[in-house]
């Protein structure tokens, strides 16, 4: 039983079609990566994943349960985490408060217990710090010196990192990258690919949009390819290099341009 | 295993800054001869805390509300109505009028809450014009225009008070457990939530905040405390009507809050003494008193726009003696910047 | 660098000024003082400046002609912008400050009333020009009044209407504040208890403009007289957009229109409007009449209503000084109430049976675009 | 139909056009840029006491104190548009409007000291000079000035809806209104066309302080207070962004006061257009004509 289900999922903005019937899964312990040139539908399809843009038709089945209609803080609870194309991190919070909210659905700490805190908050508070520590440990020295730094201070690929962990800590069952190496020097992007198995290792699912092919053929188990909103191509890494349609995806639009 | 002989004094440095302030606003008063200015401290203490109520939404959770005086009338009204009428015990009218006020909140946010930025302000505006129109109209049950007169004075425990000293205690104790109670909520996941949705309401609600949730919360919560003050007011002034709640009133919590400064607990303090403060020192030029306050309100917005204390959040602890629960974090411990 | 300097200079400043400016100044032997709070901002302005003007002249008068038993006396102004928060805080001021005796103030019954408890508690005595509210004076002992109540001048009124003019069908058109509410509640109770039929009451919020559809309504309703208890802007208003309908009742109102203004804003529109006056600027007797003069000589306009009854207020205050002198708060009560035979410009004041004076009304009427006295 | 409803009828839209013709000042102003300016009543009371001194002092004409008003609100929304948001074009909301709340509060001030605080009306013999005809509809008595309102609203609507729709100050307006860092960046001096827009929508203020002033022949400092925030609600009911939706809400709140005056209600008027005002935000967050996509928070 795949671990999430897509569906002959639809979404249309007015006229333009975002996504047609696209039908996908991603099985546990897996690496999808999603490509596919620009205006593919790619964050899209994300949206209608996590609840912040329901589809307008088609179904989204997580660990067998249907997760579309849901509001985006249900999905992020039955454990599907993201990151997002453009970084959204909490700008005046702390890199470790930032990291905390990512856990925080999961206490019980309501405005009363928060009033006359009973030592269960105070436990509460710490297991968190200490499963932030952790995940944060992940990132070796980046992080772990900024802890009270606010985060809008922190560089671009820090920022990434935070919205990384915060995505992490939790401990999603399945954790969607969007365009994680964006805007990364070719040695941070290395250590983004060995993050990446190290997340695969730890138990949780990927599925990545991902631009850079180096990446997504060194890291994926398998590769969806979109265009214009629809699947055009699904398979490992290999047949999908030597897909002639994928190719003409992503060449034939050149040479289609240059005939005219 | 840290004894607690020694952790007690250990709690007294690292909290000494807020401790010496409390100490100074409990202990002077008593030798202020001039009971003018120990009133006007009272008025500070009931504009802090709905400045403070009008920071949970505005400075908080980032919901510009504009007719933050509506709440501060129905704590007035409802407390008078359930001491005179009821014949409720004053702590209990208090507590009554705060969670009457916080219904309100709710019953404004949760229709509302939907609606981005200008048009959730809009409404607000509406609701104060709406309950101004009612207070003023409703004759059988507010009196209109004529308002309520001789509420009873505040009463704990049958200890009616009666001197201006008793009051000032009695909001003193009122604002202390306002931040105290403020301090607590934002130090935890709740606050954390709140603070979450001002910076980026989408990413928080990916990151699992039921951020419509925790608005109602921080709407209930703000109409509650300002409530409070309103309960405060009626049983201080024992004479309330409708005049005193208007539009106006919520623009001068608006100012209070923009001048001092939001998104902490100590600049909402500072803006409702500066904006009691200066009309009050510069009475004597009677009628160009008024083009002071609006000048000062448009320099600073001009020159500080977040305010005297605005922008940042303030830790009054000396971390040096923090005798806070062990440290768990040695791994960034030793990162950490000293101090 | 800059915005700091600003703004750190801004503040510093401010608390100089400020603290500059509230230092008790320095207490000049045996001086006396009177508090004056009075809205000289906000929407009752025009009102708190008339206060002002009277009150400084009964004093600066009093001063020339040597103070109260040789003692100068110093009136102290506070703006009170009619807000209920300000009046409380300036009775603290007041109350604080031992050289102040007594106060006179404040304009609307709502900074009035919450201003009560301060001054009587400190046993200083409270004389306002205009407070209607049926139960201020029973907030406390020091609470002395000059207007007369509407539970007075509303069946006053009722009856005019009634039994003088026999008028069965009446309407009534109020300003919704709290004295508007008051005036028409007792107008309205008797006159139905002499049996006369109210066909509408209508109230309009403060600052209104329009009251085209008030008038349609009362045109159909065909009313023999309008009473309308408002002040002469919202007044001239009505009856000019009443002409316009071609809607000309009988008009009766109150007290507070007499002023100029009404003359000069209604013109021909407010012509025959009956109105009971305490003060009347053609009334023959000397107070009246040298009231008048001064302030027309002082001030270059004509004085209302509420002039002379602030007049008045600080006339009785002067008098009672005079009689018991002026080193204990208290015994000021005991002045006012042992008044006797005080002529004001608004009629004798006798606080003998009570702090709510019975005020003898005088009925005008316009006639030719003037207040003349009422003849059947 | 009756006489008196339809008395109560012509009431109704002369009160509404009043209203329409300070929304319209409103929409233009929150159009463009985006702010809501809590001086705009203040600039109404300005343009007002303008036109009062014209007529009053110099010459009963209506064109030239409209021309008086017009100048005077004009540079006066320079000022606040300087003062408010030019300066503050990035800070939140919050800061420009209370930029705005302080300069009403001095300029409520400033006419106390300037006209004094006291009522004033332009003498009758003036008055009568500006021309003061009556028609006779059905028993109804129709005035000049109630057409004059009327005739100026919708015909000023007119002339913007073409300025905004048809003209090229108006599209570089509509194109600043969706997102003005995209039309600086595409050339558009951004803040001469805020000041021009501003400009215009004080000016229509002042135009509406000259006509609503000598319909009522009221003048005094605190006149922009309910009648600013009543304008306020019929631009927020007509759609914030559109002009006929202010004129539309304007009229139909004029309405809706006048009946409720009618059948029973009068003190309660006001009541329902800040009712109607909550009841369109919750059920048409854009208003009745304005954009629907302004309203909701958008995913991206």
């Amino acid at each position: 039983m795949p671990l999430l289900q897509i569906a002959e999922v639809t979404k249309g903005f007015g006229g333009l079609k975002a996504l047609r019937d696209v039908s996908m899964q991603v099985d546990e312990g897996e690496i999808v990566s999603l490509i596919g040139p620009n205006g593919a539908g790619k964050t899209t399809l994300f949206n209608c994943i996590t609840g912040t843009m329901p589809p307008n038709r088609g179904s989204v089945r997580f660990r067998d349960e249907e997760i579309v209609g849901l509001p985006p803080h249900e999905v992020a609870r039955r454990g599907i985490s993201r990151t997002f194309q453009h970084i959204r991190v909490f700008g005046q919070m702390s890199v470790l408060e930032n990291v905390m909210v990512g856990r925080d659905f999961k206490g019980r700490t309501g405005i009363f217990s928060a009033l006359l805190r009973p030592p269960r908050v105070g436990n509460e508070e710490a297991e968190n710090r200490e499963s932030c520590m952790d995940v944060m440990a992940l990132f070796g020295e980046r992080l772990l010196p900024r802890l009270n730094q606010p985060t809008r201070e922190l560089s671009y690929a820090n920022r990434r990192r935070v919205e990384i962990a915060r995505a992490l800590v939790s401990g999603p069952k399945l954790i969607l990258l969007d365009e994680p190496t964006a805007g990364m020097n070719p040695n941070e992007t290395e250590q983004l690919m060995d993050l990446i198995r190290l997340i695969r290792d730890r138990g949780h699912s990927v599925l990545v949009i991902e631009h850079k092919m180096k990446v997504v053929m060194a890291v994926s188990d398998r590769i969806v390819v979109l265009d214009h909103g629809e699947k055009i191509a699904e398979g490992p890494p290999s047949a999908i290099a030597a897909d002639p349609t994928v190719i003409d995806a992503y060449m034939g639009r050149r040479q289609r341009a240059q005939a005219d | 295993m840290r004894s607690s002989r020694i952790r007690f004094p250990k709690f007294l440095l690292a909290n000494a800054p807020v401790l010496s302030i409390i100490a100074v606003l409990a202990a002077v008063p008593p030798f202020i001869t001039n009971m003018y200015y120990v009133q006007v401290l009272v008025f500070i203490g009931i504009y802090a805390i709905l400045t403070l109520s009008l920071n949970l939404l505005n400075g908080y959770v980032g919901l510009l509300s504009i007719g933050h005086a509506a709440f501060y009338a129905i704590g007035a009204y409802a407390s008078a109505k359930l001491s005179m009428e009821l014949g409720l015990p004053w702590v209990l009218a208090l507590a009554g009028a705060g969670a009457i006020a916080g219904f309100f909140g709710y019953l404004i946010a949760k229709p509302t809450l939907r609606l981005s930025g200008i048009y959730l302000t809009l409404v607000t505006l509406g609701f104060n014009m709406i309950l101004f129109l009612v207070l003023q109209n409703w004759m059988s049950f507010t009196n209109g225009p004529l308002g309520i007169m001789d509420v009873p004075p505040p009463s704990i425990f049958g200890f009616v008070l009666s001197s201006r000293l008793q009051y000032y205690y009695l909001i003193l104790a009122l604002v202390l457990l306002t931040v105290l109670s403020m301090h607590r909520l934002m130090t935890c996941r709740f606050g954390r939530a709140l603070t979450a949705i001002r910076e980026n309401e989408l990413a928080a609600e990916a990151t699992g905040v039921d951020t419509t949730r925790y608005k109602i919360q921080a709407f209930v919560l703000a109409a509650f405390y300002a409530g409070i003050a309103g309960s405060f007011y009626a049983h201080f002034v024992k004479y309330i009507s409708p005049d005193s709640f208007t539009i106006n009133e919520s623009f001068i919590l608006l100012a209070m809050l923009a001048f001092g400064g939001q998104g902490n607990l100590i600049g909402p303090i500072v803006g409702a003494a500066a904006l009691i403060l200066i009309p009050e020192a510069f009475r004597p030029l009677q009628e160009y008193r008024m083009f002071v306050y609006g000048g000062v309100l448009i320099v600073m917005m001009l020159v500080r726009r977040q305010g005297l204390l605005g922008g940042r959040s303030y830790s009054l602890r000396w971390t040096r003696f923090d005798s806070a629960p062990a440290r768990i974090y040695e791994r960034g411990d030793k990162f950490l910047p000293e101090g | 660098m800059i915005k700091k300097m600003a703004v750190t200079g801004m503040m510093v400043g401010l608390i100089l000024a400020g603290g500059i400016a509230g230092l008790e100044p320095a207490l000049a032997a045996g001086e006396v003082k009177i508090g004056l709070s009075a809205p000289l901002t906000g929407d009752w302005a025009e009102y708190g400046n008339d206060f002002k003007r009277a009150v400084s002249m009964v004093i600066d008068k009093v001063n020339k002609e040597g103070g109260i038993n040789g003692k100068k006396l110093e009136l102290v102004i506070a703006d009170s912008r009619g807000d209920a928060k300000e009046s409380v805080l300036i009775a603290e001021k007041f109350v604080a400050d031992p050289a102040i005796i007594a106060q006179v103030g404040d304009f609307s019954s709502s900074s009035t009333m919450a201003a009560a408890p301060v001054y009587e508690q400190a046993k200083m005595v409270q004389i306002s020009p205009t407070a209607s509210h049926q139960d201020w004076t029973k907030k406390g002992e020091f609470m002395f009044r000059v207007v007369a109540t509407q539970g007075y001048e509303g069946p006053y009124n009722a009856r005019w209407a009634v039994n003088d003019l026999k008028k069965k069908k009446i309407a009534t058109i109020y300003i919704n504040n709290d004295w508007g509410v008051d005036a028409n509640k007792y107008f309205v109770g008797e006159a139905r208890r002499l049996g006369a039929e109210i066909v509408a009451e209508e109230a309009f919020t403060p600052g209104e403009k329009d009251f085209n559809a008030v008038i349609s309504k009362l045109k159909r309703l065909e009313p023999d007289l309008v009473y309308m208890p408002t002040f002469y802007a919202d007044f001239t208003a009505i009856l000019n957009q009443a002409e316009r309908a071609r809607f000309k009742p009988t008009v009766l109102a109150n007290s507070s229109l007499f002023s100029v203004k009404t003359l000069e804003m209604g013109g021909r529109a407010v012509e025959g409007t009956m109105i009971p006056v305490n003060y009347f600027g053609s009334d023959p007797r000397p107070a009246a009449q040298n009231f008048t003069k001064e302030y027309k000589a002082l001030y270059g306009t004509d004085p209302n209503q509420f002039a002379a009854l602030a007049y008045d207020a600080a006339g009785v205050l002067v008098a009672a000084l005079k009689a018991v002198g002026t080193d204990s708060r208290a015994r000021v009560r005991e002045g006012l109430i042992g008044l006797k035979g005080y002529e004001g410009a608004t009629g004798p004041i006798s606080y003998a049976e009570g702090r709510d004076p019975a005020k003898l009304l005088v009925r005008i009427m316009i006639k030719n675009g003037q207040w003349v006295l009422y003849k059947p | 139909m009756p006489s008196f409803l339809f008395d109560q009828f012509i009431n109704g839209l002369t009160q509404g056009s009043v209203y329409a013709l300070l929304a319209l000042g409103f929409t233009m102003i929150f159009g463009t840029l985006r702010m809501v300016t809590f001086a705009h009543g203040e600039v109404y009371m300005m343009g007002a006491y303008m036109g009062f001194e014209i007529i009053r002092l110099l010459y009963p004409s209506f064109l030239l104190a409209l021309l008086a008003a017009l100048v005077a609100t004009a540079m006066l929304g320079i000022v606040v548009e300087l003062l408010a948001f030019h300066f503050l074009r990035n800070a939140p909301h919050a800061t420009s409007l209370l930029v705005t709340i302080g300069i009403s509060i001095l300029l409520v001030n400033l006419a106390q000291k300037i006209w004094g605080p006291e009522t004033q009306s332009i003498p009758f013999g003036r008055i009568d000079q500006l021309g003061n005809f009556e028609i006779e509809i059905a028993g109804v008595y129709i005035t000049f000035l109630q057409i004059a309102v009327l005739g100026v609203t919708v015909l000023l609507m007119l002339v913007l809806y073409f300025v905004i729709n048809r003209t090229k100050l108006g599209m570089v307006i509509r194109a600043m209104a969706q997102d003005y860092e995209a039309a600086s960046a595409m050339g558009v001096n951004v803040n001469v066309i805020y000041m021009a827009a501003f400009a215009i929508g004080s000016m229509l203020g002042g135009v509406a302080g000259v006509l609503v002033g000598v319909y009522y022949n009221m003048f005094y400092p605190t006149m922009g207070g309910i009648y600013g925030l009543k304008a306020f609600s019929a631009s927020v009911v007509g759609g914030l962004t559109s002009l006929p939706g202010a004129v539309v809400a304007g009229l139909l709140i004029g309405l809706v006061e006048t009946f409720s005056v009618e059948f029973g209600a009068s003190n309660f008027r006001h009541v329902f257009s800040f009712v109607f005002m909550i009841l369109i935000l919750l059920l048409r967050p854009g208003g009745l004509f304005g954009g629907k996509e302004m309203a909701h928070t958008r995913g991206d």
